[in-house]
């Protein structure tokens, strides 16, 4: 089957993460959400390696695993800190700062 | 592949029009009853807020399981790479990955230090 | 060192002297004239209280060393052959980007120098003046940083050779100008005054920017050699806008008609820095500005015109003033406007005029500065009182002060062979000049300068038989302090001295055989002299008479009949000159009001307030604002979807060109 | 197949490696070194660390412009003239920011709290309070930030241009939440950046992994060399570029990506908003006017609508909402955001001037912003109350600084200087910047930009000398009830830096010459 499928499934992948991060509003959802975006490219990634018959989108792939994974820990430490402050990880209850 | 470009296209249009419609249909009609459960973070099924432990210091021990995971798991991902292919790599694969490793071994022992692996 | 040529404008400035490479030592080092006082008036200010016992002195030696350069200088100009008179030196690329450069460059030629050795001169005896008068201040050294600072702009200000390094001086010698009001700012109406000169400042820069930009617009230039050669390739219209707006600035900086309200209260100054700064030097830079532009102005008539019409104005305006004012420094300022209001109208009379404005403003800048030093050395004997109604009868008890202000006195009413009367007396014929198509004019500016040498005669004499004769009217022990007058201390009486010396003497030595008009020709060109519409001794007889009339009058009113203690209540233009002729009202609703206006609403950032303060584009602007504010709501999510937003529209910009 | 190691020049990544290590070596420190000595040591390292770099790369200059610079690691490492200078501007900038850091004030405190982890206003805050903790952390966390900065500006494929995009973002991540004071906007500050800059960067991921798919390479000379021979793809091509820039968008504050600026501003450790502020900010042009030189040209009929959409968009708003803002910081953040506007200016010049004049104006800009915020590190409210007067948190209220003038000349003339030089005033350096980029541009035919670009500027002249005229001509609010503001003077660091700032930007302003002239040089970037 046509490699163009696994574009239009990570493009949709990325597209869902987008909605996670656009609409909903636990922060740890939200950033699960980009994480989603990340691994969609990955798939594009590998995809594209695989089309053009070299090995450096998967090679990229790894890093991008490594540095969603290096801001999962930054993410939930950011979002624990706060949760524990507000008893809340809802992202639309911090918005004290604005105008 | 013909117009290559429309999927682009399409996943813009998708986006706006899903960020937008989502919010506006959200808004209208999505239920508005939050209740704890909804609102609690993730944290591996515990109870996620015990009465402030140490007057308001709280045990970050699971993030620190994840941190510490998160190191080795980091680790296996470069490390196979290397491993199949150990004799091209030669020497400086070798080096490069001894580097590596050092590198990853600093923040494990700034965790040691700093009483990351004390639980219980 | 790059050779300037000059494409002639119109006569008479097609033989003006064509910028020449500096020969010469010294003409080369001539940056120091600016460097000196700048660098002491540095020191001066980190150096703090460390400084306190030496640091008067190091701001009088830096004066002192910039005239004795700039003296240097002038010798070897004066040996150079007419035609090389005009010297540029090039200090350094300032700006290089693309094609255009900003260079910085200084013009050495016979005005600029005229203003050099007059400002470094009369300065350097001010200076000297202050070391006695400020004896008591806490803050001296800090006052002279500020004196040595301004000395620097001034320089600055006279010897670019652009307008843009002009421009520099210019809001250098604001700068210094409001520091010095404020000086005492410790007591607020100074300080309200000090800011009373930053707004009226700040309108007449606003001029000099608009001019600037006009200029860059057209020629793509700044500097004098390629604005003022390109005049000639100039239309009428581009020229007039420049010109008003050059006079809009010169206005604001020589307290003409209407900005002129902010000199009077300038007066709140240490009297050392109203002698310089707002008699001598600074509030005659904007005559410099209209003499300097002269090719622009022989381009516009109509701005010409205009120049002459403020001129007249604020040369009745200022002598009607001085008529009421009881206050000898603000007496002094009004005449001070007055005087400058006859420069003004001079240089608007175009080449007849320019180098008698100029001769009047260096021998004015010599009684003028001499008077307010005496003016000061009366306030020193009589425990800072201002109020004449309060002196009287000091003849006897400052002898040296009376002998020196009553030659500046002298001076300034004209009265020959004094120096006011050979520049004054110049510029009253030049008035009279036929205009070719327009002969009304040589007969209303005429008489106006006329009239205006009568009041002139009336106020000062005025001020000065109050000040010296008639009786003692001293304030009692029973109002308070007893008045003791005494004579002021050697440091104080020198300089006046020296400055009296000068307005007996300068103007007839620099009238004879036209010294000074031929030292200015390479600037302002030369001119064949038409005769006045009246002949030459009908003017000067009947100016003598106006002055002797003024004079007289004064001496029956102020010296043979006793003068009221309190002002009585007067007549209605009594009152009205008084009030400054209401100016202040005036200005408030003009500048002032949303002066503050602006202040406030900048502090609490009240809308309504910043709309009325800039109003119109503001309020649109303010609008707008608003609306985006409003998107910036502190909602994540929604951030997020602006930038999603924003991202599909810049993929559709980009992609659209290409479906 | 045998594998070639690649080359490796040790004296050009000695920079990067020295900044890198020392942020290792920071985390041992942290770790085994006695809790007093901690901050002696991070403060040794660091400077020791930073002087050295910048002394290499002064070293490496005039070989670099001769020879044009040279590709390591098989391209992935481009040291060329743009990549030298900015380094250079990166490692200078970040010696004044950390130094900044390193001020405890007369207070006796730095601007971090002192135990991150503690809740907010909980017993063990203040217990650590008390015993005088500091989270020394931040000093290995800043290195680790610069680090990669230095990487992205010679980034030469897009998985490092990634990886440093990462690497400079998350340690400012967790730098916005450490200030010492109003943690609570502190961590909602670090939230937003957090979850939106993670999101621009997946934005940037999926653009390269469009142009991965166009080119089926990661170097940008590799991708440039594919513009014109592939047919048919340009969709993935253009996307790609589109969404790459996006994220580098973000980065700079560009609108529509701005919003986050503001908020993280003034949420973050003052310190912390002069550190990334003046850096991030040149770090990400500097990969910007890469991609956009290198990449672009070919592409430049696609990309102009685009880049000056965003150009334009961002000098107005930033100037516009910057007129109504009544806090300092975030007057300097919207200021900062018009700035970024500037700067696209120049870069749209598509010429060797346009790259020589944005470098100017990035050191221009970045001396200004590291003064402006330190200045403002020092002016705190007061509240007196029965145990004394006590000094609390900056006071960012526009209102709070009237007639500070009066009060402290020097500070207040220090910062008046700053303004000035950010709205552009003959004689400051921030004149010879504006002038030098509008000229490139102009001279490279976006007249129309430049025409918005000095209305823009004229109209910041109004919120920059409202400033001013509140500090000297305003006088001083009298102090309602207990509510006051000071002067606090710094124990050192923060005058330094004040003073060396305002002094490069006199210089910059008088004589931008020589500056320029070495710039100049550094305009030609390797394919």
């Amino acid at each position: 089957m046509s490699l163009t499928n696994y574009l239009v499934l990570s493009t949709l992948l990325f597209t869902i993460g987008t909605m996670a991060v656009l609409l909903r509003r636990n922060g740890i959802i939200v950033f699960m959400g980009v994480e989603l975006m990340l691994n969609a490219t990955n798939l594009a990634l590998v995809t594209f390696s695989r089309m053009h018959g070299n090995l450096d989108g998967q090679v990229f792939a790894f890093f991008v695993m490594v540095v969603a994974a290096a801001e999962v820990v930054i993410g939930l430490a950011i979002i624990v800190a706060i949760f524990r402050t507000r008893r809340s990880a809802s992202v639309d209850d911090v918005n004290l700062l604005r105008n | 592949m013909t117009n290559p470009y429309v999927p682009i296209l399409i996943l813009g249009g998708v986006a706006l029009v899903l960020a937008l419609g989502g919010l506006g249909a959200s808004a209208i009609i999505g239920p508005k009853r939050y209740n704890r459960a909804k609102l609690d973070a993730y944290e591996c099924g515990i109870e996620p807020t015990p009465h402030a432990v140490g007057g308001g210091r709280f045990p970050i021990k699971y993030y620190l399981v994840a941190m510490t995971f998160i190191v080795f798991d980091i680790e296996v991902v470069f490390l196979y790479q290397w491993a199949v292919n150990f004799s091209e790599l030669a020497l400086f694969g070798f080096v490069a990955t001894m580097l590596f490793l050092v590198v990853i071994t600093v923040p494990y022992l700034y965790e040691w230090r700093r009483g990351g692996f004390e639980w219980a | 060192m790059s050779v300037h040529t000059l494409t002639a404008a119109r006569l008479p400035f097609a033989d003006l002297a064509v910028p020449v490479a500096p020969s010469g030592p010294w003409q080369e080092s001539a940056w120091l004239l600016v460097a000196v006082p700048l660098v002491s008036a540095a020191v001066l200010l980190l150096a703090g209280r460390r400084s306190d016992r030496w640091g008067h002195w190091l701001g009088v030696a830096a004066s002192a060393a910039s005239f004795v350069i700039g003296a240097l200088i002038l010798v070897s100009l004066l040996q150079a052959p007419v035609g090389e008179r005009v010297v540029e030196v090039d200090l350094f690329d300032w700006i290089s980007a693309g094609q255009l450069t900003l260079a910085a460059g200084l013009r050495l030629d016979p005005l600029s120098l005229t203003f050099v050795m007059l400002v470094t001169f009369v300065g350097s005896l001010i200076h000297v003046y202050s070391v006695a008068y400020m004896d008591a201040d806490v803050d001296r050294r800090r006052f002279f940083a500020y004196l040595n600072l301004f000395v620097a702009a001034m320089l600055l200000l006279v010897l670019a050779d652009s307008f843009v390094l002009l421009f520099m001086g210019w809001e250098g010698v604001g700068l210094a100008s409001y520091l010095l009001i404020g000086f005492w700012n410790h007591r607020t109406e100074y300080a309200v005054a000090a800011k009373k000169a930053f707004i009226a400042n700040r309108v007449g820069d606003l001029g000099l920017l608009i001019a600037m930009m006009a200029m860059f617009a057209t020629v793509g230039a700044l500097d004098f050699t390629s604005v003022f050669g390109a005049v000639g390739s100039m239309d009428t219209s581009t020229a007039t806008i420049i010109g008003l707006a050059l006079l809009l600035a010169a206005c604001g900086k020589s307290a003409q008609f209407p900005l002129q309200s902010w000199l009077g209260d300038a007066m709140a100054g240490p009297t050392p820095v109203s002698a310089l700064i707002h008699a001598a030097t600074m509030v005659t830079a904007g005559v410099y500005l209209v003499v300097r532009s002269a090719p622009i102005y022989e381009a516009a008539p109509d701005a010409q015109l205009a120049v002459v019409v403020v001129g007249a104005i604020t040369l009745l305006f200022g002598a009607i003033v001085g008529c009421a004012k009881d206050d000898i420094k603000k007496a002094l300022a009004a005449s001070t406007m007055s005087q400058i209001g006859y420069m003004m109208l001079a240089a608007g009379l175009g080449p007849v005029g320019y180098a008698f404005a100029i001769f009047h403003l260096v021998t004015h800048g010599f009684f003028k500065a001499g008077m307010f030093l005496g003016a000061g050395s009366v306030m020193h004997g009589m425990n800072d009182q201002v109020d004449m109604r309060r002196f009287g009868g000091l003849a006897r008890y400052m002898k040296i002060t009376w002998v020196t202000f009553g030659l500046g006195w002298l001076a300034i009413i004209g009265v020959p062979p004094f120096s006011g009367f050979f520049s004054k007396d110049k510029i009253i014929e030049a008035a009279f000049m036929p205009v070719a198509g327009a002969e009304w004019r040589a007969w209303l500016f005429g008489s106006v300068v006329l009239i205006g040498a009568g009041l002139t005669a009336f106020y000062m004499s005025r001020l000065f038989f109050m000040t010296f004769h008639g009786e003692k009217r001293w304030t009692t022990a029973a109002e308070g302090a007893e008045q003791h007058p005494h004579e002021s201390p050697r440091l104080m009486t020198w300089p006046m001295v020296v400055l009296a010396v000068g307005s007996v003497a300068l103007g007839g030595l620099l009238s004879i055989g036209g010294v000074f008009t031929t030292w200015l020709e390479p600037v302002v060109g030369h001119t064949e002299h038409a005769d006045p519409v009246l002949p030459i001794p009908v003017i000067m007889a009947s100016t003598l008479v106006l002055v002797l009339l003024g004079a007289f009058l004064a001496w029956r009113q102020y010296a043979a009949s006793t003068v009221p203690q309190v002002a009585p209540a007067g007549s209605a233009l009594t009152r009205a000159a008084r009030r400054d002729l209401y100016q202040d009202e005036v200005n408030d609703a003009v500048l002032v009001g949303p002066g503050a206006y602006l202040t406030r609403s900048l502090v609490y950032g009240d809308r309504q307030v910043v709309d009325g303060a800039v109003v119109g584009v503001a309020h649109v602007t303010v609008g707008i604002a608003e609306r985006v504010r409003k998107l910036q709501n502190g909602y994540v999510r929604s951030y997020a979807a602006t930038m999603l937003a924003g991202a599909v529209v810049l993929l559709v910009v980009v992609l659209v060109t290409r479906i | 197949m045998s594998y070639a190691a690649p080359h490796i020049g040790w004296l050009q990544i000695a920079p990067l490696a020295i900044v890198l290590g020392t942020g290792l070596v920071g985390v041992l420190v942290e770790a085994f070194v006695p809790r007093r000595a901690r901050r002696t040591t991070q403060l040794v390292l660091v400077f020791a660390a930073l002087v050295a770099a910048l002394l290499l790369i002064v070293a490496q200059w005039r070989d670099t412009m001769a020879s044009g610079g040279v590709s390591l690691f098989g391209g992935s490492y481009l040291l060329d003239g743009p990549a030298l200078a900015i380094q250079g501007t990166l490692v200078v900038l970040s010696i004044l920011a950390v130094a900044v850091f390193a001020d405890r004030t007369s207070v006796g405190q730095d601007a971090f709290a002192p135990a991150a982890a503690a809740v907010p206003g909980s017993d063990y805050e203040e217990l650590a309070r008390r015993k005088g903790l500091e989270q020394t952390e931040v000093y290995p966390l800043a290195m680790f930030g610069l680090g990669g900065m230095l990487l992205i500006v010679a980034a030469g494929d897009l998985l490092t241009l990634f990886v440093a995009l990462e690497a400079l973002s998350m340690p400012l991540y967790v730098l916005t939440g450490l200030a010492r004071r109003r943690r609570l906007l502190s961590q909602e500050a670090s939230l937003k950046y957090l979850l939106l800059g993670s999101f621009a960067s997946a934005l940037l991921l999926f653009g390269a992994a469009l142009l991965y798919g166009f080119s089926g390479s990661l170097h940008l000379g590799e991708i440039a060399a594919a513009t014109g021979t592939i047919a048919g793809l340009e969709g993935l091509l253009l996307g790609g570029m589109t969404l790459l820039l996006i994220g580098l968008f973000f980065k700079v504050g560009a609108v529509p990506f701005h919003a986050w600026t503001p908020d993280v501003y003034v949420g973050a450790p003052t310190p912390v908003t002069g550190f990334m502020a003046a850096t991030t900010k040149i770090a990400a042009f500097g990969a910007m006017v890469r991609v956009v030189y290198v990449v672009g040209p070919s592409l430049q009929w696609d990309l102009e609508p685009m880049l000056w959409t965003v150009a334009i968009l961002t000098m107005v708003v930033g100037t516009v909402v910057a007129l109504v803002q009544t806090d300092v910081k975030r007057m300097l953040a919207y200021s900062s955001i018009a700035h970024a506007g500037f700067v696209l200016v120049g870069v749209l010049a598509f010429s060797t001037e346009g790259i020589a004049s944005v470098l100017f104006y990035l050191v221009v800009y970045g001396l200004a912003t590291i003064g402006a915020f330190a200045v403002v590190t020092l002016v705190r409210q007061t509240r007196t109350g029965a145990e004394g007067t006590v000094i609390l948190g900056e006071a960012t209220h526009l209102a709070q600084w009237a007639g500070l003038g009066r009060r402290s000349p020097w500070l207040a003339g220090a910062l008046s200087l700053f303004l000035l030089s950010f709205a552009g005033i003959p004689l400051t350096a921030g004149f010879a910047g504006k002038f030098t980029v509008f000229t490139a541009a102009a001279d490279g035919g976006a007249v129309p930009l430049v025409v918005v670009g000095v209305i823009a500027s004229a109209a910041a002249v109004f919120f920059y000398v409202r400033l001013i005229v509140l500090m000297y001509f305003t006088p001083e609010r009298e102090e309602e009830g207990e509510e006051g503001v000071t002067v606090v003077t710094s124990s050192g660091f923060t005058t330094v830096v004040i003073a060396v700032a305002a002094i490069g930007t006199v210089l910059l302003g008088v004589l931008p010459g020589p500056l320029l002239e070495l710039l100049g040089q550094a305009v030609k970037f390797l394919p």
